[in-house]
């Protein structure tokens, strides 16, 4: 039993921590798509199901003050980085007591209070947004470093080379995690990069690149454990390709099932969920009891049934709000 | 005539003009395979192959770029946006390659080109995905700027901007889709760009609206009917060039007008009618011309502030009996 | 006060900023090494080091998006823009990113950055590098716009920009670099954003004009005079938000007015002025008011067809006499 | 002799053809220069000199009904590809009879009856245009190829990379020429890529990718060929770095001698001047003689006097000018 815990090399409070926050972000997700069938949630809806290990994985070798970003598929990274589920779901409600106020919605979750820089809904665009943020932390001498998640999608943007360009030339303490779950929307990578092996890019200018298995919350965690020390110590940014994949369809519009994949894929890499994965080996690893995980599938339902009816209970915002936060103009900078 | 939907009357367009002519093809993201995000290119890259219906990576830069190379030297590409709001992306090559191409290379190299996709507010898309884009294109010499409210029209002016030599943007609807309404079988059936259309007959007062303002517009009007005043409704289909002699041939009639749009009101096209028609028909007006337009905020995602955010039939007819009854003045 | 040019006021104001709050930084093409591919940021790498003036490769969006991620957690960046015409590919990070983040982020995160650089038409530079590009960003909501006239508001208002903390798109200009004006030297003078200057005191007919059209109106002011028309000069140098007090104020004491602008007169800043006059003040206009505006093309290289683009004197004198001559209609 | 003139494995024909044509390019430049201190050319003038044998070079193994594509140092290509400097350098004046009517001006010569397509000033941004034309050859069942000359500041933009990608991924008969002069204005390639060997760009898409002196008019020649080769006949794309100097400032507005480089530098790198180089080596290899190559001087001084009379004696164009050729109205596509 103790070598089998070597084996997996965390104890069990990680073990239960890793393996609560993927099934706290799965359930969310669930009762998200939940509430959108119901009409309670409107827009797109980009579900994070399938994918629970890179954020987690990424996010557990992160301080509270280190930041992190990611595009519109984002509320896994924001659950991860600490957001209070019922101010999420609030949020995907657009709902008064929403992260923000309602007016963000399931594409743009920002939570200051962690460091959670948001949802950004145009492929690409957030990637130099995070050499800026990299770029603070060095101007101001700190030792944090930032997290970008993007997708397989947004490498194909000239944003992309831009911000490689400028985080590698700069040194900057930031880490781009590339979800590459195989499709962007209907586009598989091959039919999109002329050379498909994403973390290749990085090498080009000169960033520690490398691939990892997506779906293994502990070897996420420690390609980028790696990767936040050369950020912390030496500013040196990283490229890191997450091999994944979206069990749903690309948005709630779009059908799990749809042309651009076969069933027989999709079924055959649900065999690889990295929540069952992951469960599996910390129950084969006796590193939590199968009560245990019961109770932590217990708690975790419980959360966010409350943050459902926490979200039901907010009200819509007052409308009024349509014109606040258009300008600050309390004026810091004078 | 058939009845069709708005998307269908896209896709027969884009089917007609691609068996009339081989130098026309369409090109963007998910057009192909997944037949278009919201399946207006449906059954295109069935008929007519891959080398003709385009999938791209998501590099709206590029793709838009490849376009206008390829109108250079005798192709007739449609590029579709998945929405209009990505194409502030390629806004540099839309403004600084496609618009002035034409005028730099002194009348050698024109780009006949149609950069299509939906854009406008639409359900909860919330501040990046829901904007009214065509602001960024009608200031621009060089480019046509379309905006079709009707199934009819999106056939007719869809056809006319591929026909056309210079680059239109075409700029659809997701909130107009799935409307039906008649459309003419004929093949050679086209609307001329640059002609407006009075949507409704009225004797007291011209709303000027497109797209979704329009049906929003006709609601209105047909409420102020019941208190006795008679709207006229002019949708100009094409915002560049703007047919202003209907809409001031309107307000000479009216004497009165209000200007809808969905975008924020600083400076959009409802600015432009405005001043337009003050100064050609200052004398014909009895009184102020109003502007009802998207309050100046970006779009929030929840839905009552969404609904705040765009103007309401109510919000018309207010500012239609307020022109209306300016009369004294 | 001191006398220098408007390009030495800016440097004044840069330097005076930087030293006052060391979250300020400069950041674009050509700023430090260089010193500036106009010479505004002269000196400043050498007082405050490469970490606070720095050198960017060709990568607007790039650059652009990190001064707005840099402003996200507490910097207060000021981009320089080597001309305007370039920060087309940074549009969509203006737009989507920096004027939007404030809303969505629902008051979370606010952006204090300074986007500057000369913009508008400038000497025989042609299509792609002379174009007015305010009209890219005045109808955003959460951007503000400043185009600074004189060297007096390129200091004040340039400071004012980086201590507000919202995007503030700052267009100076090529071609007035080098006009020369009185500066005060306290460092703690500011002009607020948003509030208009009358340049020129006159009862006939207001003219509303900034930047070079600013200065070519007070010429044609003068010739008027001759005449015995009086011309009030108002220069809005705030376009968003835009002084609509100090404009109507003065149309109401004249009663008629003439908008000017470098750019293409289709949904330009004229037709916004033009629209809010008739609403607001309708019934004090004795006449229509008369748009003089770029003509609606690309901006040619022949000198003679640059000049003929651009507003002239003539054209503006011109425009005045037939709003004074519309008194008897 | 003929061992010498093997050496050089061209003929005199070809030998003088290249000289003359980097001499009537390094004459026009000259004379633009003089013509714009006289106030007769107006705007930006960015000069060739220096990189004269990139564009001899690359077009010489060109075909008439082959495109090429520049950014606005595009005097030299275009002049290259065939125009007649006449029209170019009345272009430059701003006259009527000009490449483009005087309207376009020097960044924007576009020459139709040799399928110059243009000098575009936003830099990257002709990238993807002359993609788009490789697209058309190909669409139309074409053996053509497009050359696109770009400078290493391109390289910065994210169209580059897009450009790159779509290129290699649908197989375009593109040639992407990279006339590395070692600035982009002040700034050192050094100074703006993380990784400044440019020609290992390309190899991350894929791309045959590969380095040349482009001071050696000879040696691009045999590279380009190589590419134009497999682009007509296996549609595949190249991307070639040559590596050159300005001898002058970036523009006219730049001084020489400027602050981003030495004096010493610039000295050392006239020892490049490829065409002294190169006429050292003809003559040398005895393919021309020194009165052949005063005779190719004359001629070439005797055309660019006439250019430049040409253009002096042609009309500004006329005012109504100002409006024509915004749209297109006459109606090809119905
Ligand atoms: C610039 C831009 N173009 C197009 C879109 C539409 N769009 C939204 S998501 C998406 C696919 C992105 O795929 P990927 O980056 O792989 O992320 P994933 O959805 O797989 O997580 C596209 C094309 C967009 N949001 N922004
Ligand atoms: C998008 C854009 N940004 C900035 C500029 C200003 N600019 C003109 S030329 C130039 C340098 C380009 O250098 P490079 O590509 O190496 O070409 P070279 O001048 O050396 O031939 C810059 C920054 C521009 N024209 N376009
Ligand atoms: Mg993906
Ligand atoms: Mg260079």
């Amino acid at each position: 039993m103790a070598q089998k815990k070597q084996a997996l090399n965390i104890d069990a409070d990680l073990a239960r921590r890793l393996l609560g926050e993927m099934m706290l972000i799965r359930r969310f997700e669930e009762k998200a798509a939940e509430a959108y069938a119901l009409g309670k949630i409107g827009g797109f809806l980009h579900l994070y199901i399938g994918e629970e290990a890179v954020g987690v994985g990424a996010t557990s070798v992160l301080r509270p003050d280190d930041y992190a970003i990611s595009a519109y598929r984002d509320h896994g990274h924001c659950l991860a980085k600490g957001a209070d589920p019922r101010r999420a779901m609030a949020e995907l409600f657009g709902r008064r007591d929403g992260l923000c106020k309602g007016k963000g919605g399931s594409m743009h979750l920002f939570d200051k209070t962690v460091n959670f820089l948001g949802g950004h809904a145009i492929v690409g665009a957030h990637l130099p947004l995070a050499a800026g943020v990299a770029f603070a932390i060095k101007y101001q001498g700190g030792d944090q470093v930032i997290v970008c998640y993007f997708g397989d999608g947004a490498v194909h943007q000239g944003e992309f080379h831009e911000a490689m360009n400028l985080s590698a030339l700069w040194k900057l303490p930031v880490i781009w995690i590339c979800e590459n779950n195989r499709y962007a929307m209907g586009t598989s990578v091959e039919r999109a990069l002329a050379q498909p092996e994403i973390w290749r890019f990085g090498l080009t200018y000169g960033l520690p690149s490398e691939r990892v298995d997506g779906m293994d919350v502990l070897a996420v965690r420690e390609v980028v454990s790696r990767a936040v020390e050369r950020a912390r110590r030496e500013k040196v940014p990283s490229l890191i390709e997450a091999d994944t994949y979206r069990f749903r369809g690309h948005s709630m519009r779009d059908p799990a099932g749809a042309i651009y994949r076969t069933k027989e894929e999709v079924e055959r890499e649900k065999q690889r969920d990295p929540i069952v994965l992951f469960r599996d080996r910390v129950l084969e690893a006796e590193l939590l009891a199968e009560a245990d995980v019961r109770a932590l599938e217990k708690d975790v339902n419980d959360r966010i049934d409350d943050a459902v009816t926490f979200a039901d209970a907010s009200p819509e915002p007052p409308v009024e709000w349509l014109l606040t936060d258009v300008y600050k103009e309390d004026a810091e900078g004078v | 005539m058939a009845v069709m939907t708005y998307r269908e009357a896209l896709n027969v367009a884009l089917r007609e003009e691609m068996r009339r002519d081989p130098r026309v093809f369409v090109i963007g993201e998910e057009v192909g395979l997944y037949e278009g995000a919201y399946k207006v290119t449906q059954g295109l890259l069935k008929e007519f192959g891959p080398q003709r219906v385009v999938d791209t990576p998501i590099a709206e830069s590029g793709f838009t770029g490849v376009g206008i190379g390829a109108a250079m030297v005798g192709l007739r590409p449609v590029v579709e946006m998945m929405t209009f709001n990505f194409a502030m992306l390629a806004l540099d090559q839309i403004v600084n390659s496609a618009a002035k191409m034409y005028y730099m290379s002194g009348g050698q190299y024109n780009i006949p080109i149609v950069i299509r996709g939906p854009g406008g507010p639409a359900h909860q898309l919330a501040a990046q995905h829901s904007q009214s884009m065509e602001v960024y294109f009608y200031h621009v010499p060089g480019l046509k700027v379309v905006r079709p409210s009707t199934p009819m029209d999106a056939k007719g002016l869809l056809k006319s901007a591929i026909r056309d030599d210079n680059p239109v943007i075409f700029i659809e609807s997701e909130t107009l889709y799935a409307v039906k309404g008649e459309v003419p079988d004929d093949p050679e059936f086209i609307i001329p760009l640059g002609q407006a259309v009075v949507r409704r007959e009225g004797t007291d007062v011209t709303v000027i609206a497109y797209m979704g303002m329009m049906y929003r517009a006709l609601e209105a009007a047909e409420e102020l009917a019941k208190e006795g005043i008679s709207v006229e409704i002019v949708d100009p289909r094409t915002l560049r060039p703007m047919d202003t002699e209907t809409i001031i041939g309107s307000v000479r009639k009216t004497h009165r007008a209000v200007v809808v749009e969905a975008g924020a009101g600083f400076a959009g096209m409802g600015s432009e009618i405005s001043a337009s028609i003050t100064e050609c028909a200052f004398d014909d007006l009895d009184a102020p011309i109003e502007r009802v337009t998207g309050e100046n905020a970006p779009m929030p995602y929840a839905r009552n502030l969404e609904r705040a955010k765009t103007p309401s039939k109510e919000k018309i007819v207010d500012a239609v009996r307020r022109v209306c009854h300016a009369q004294g003045s």
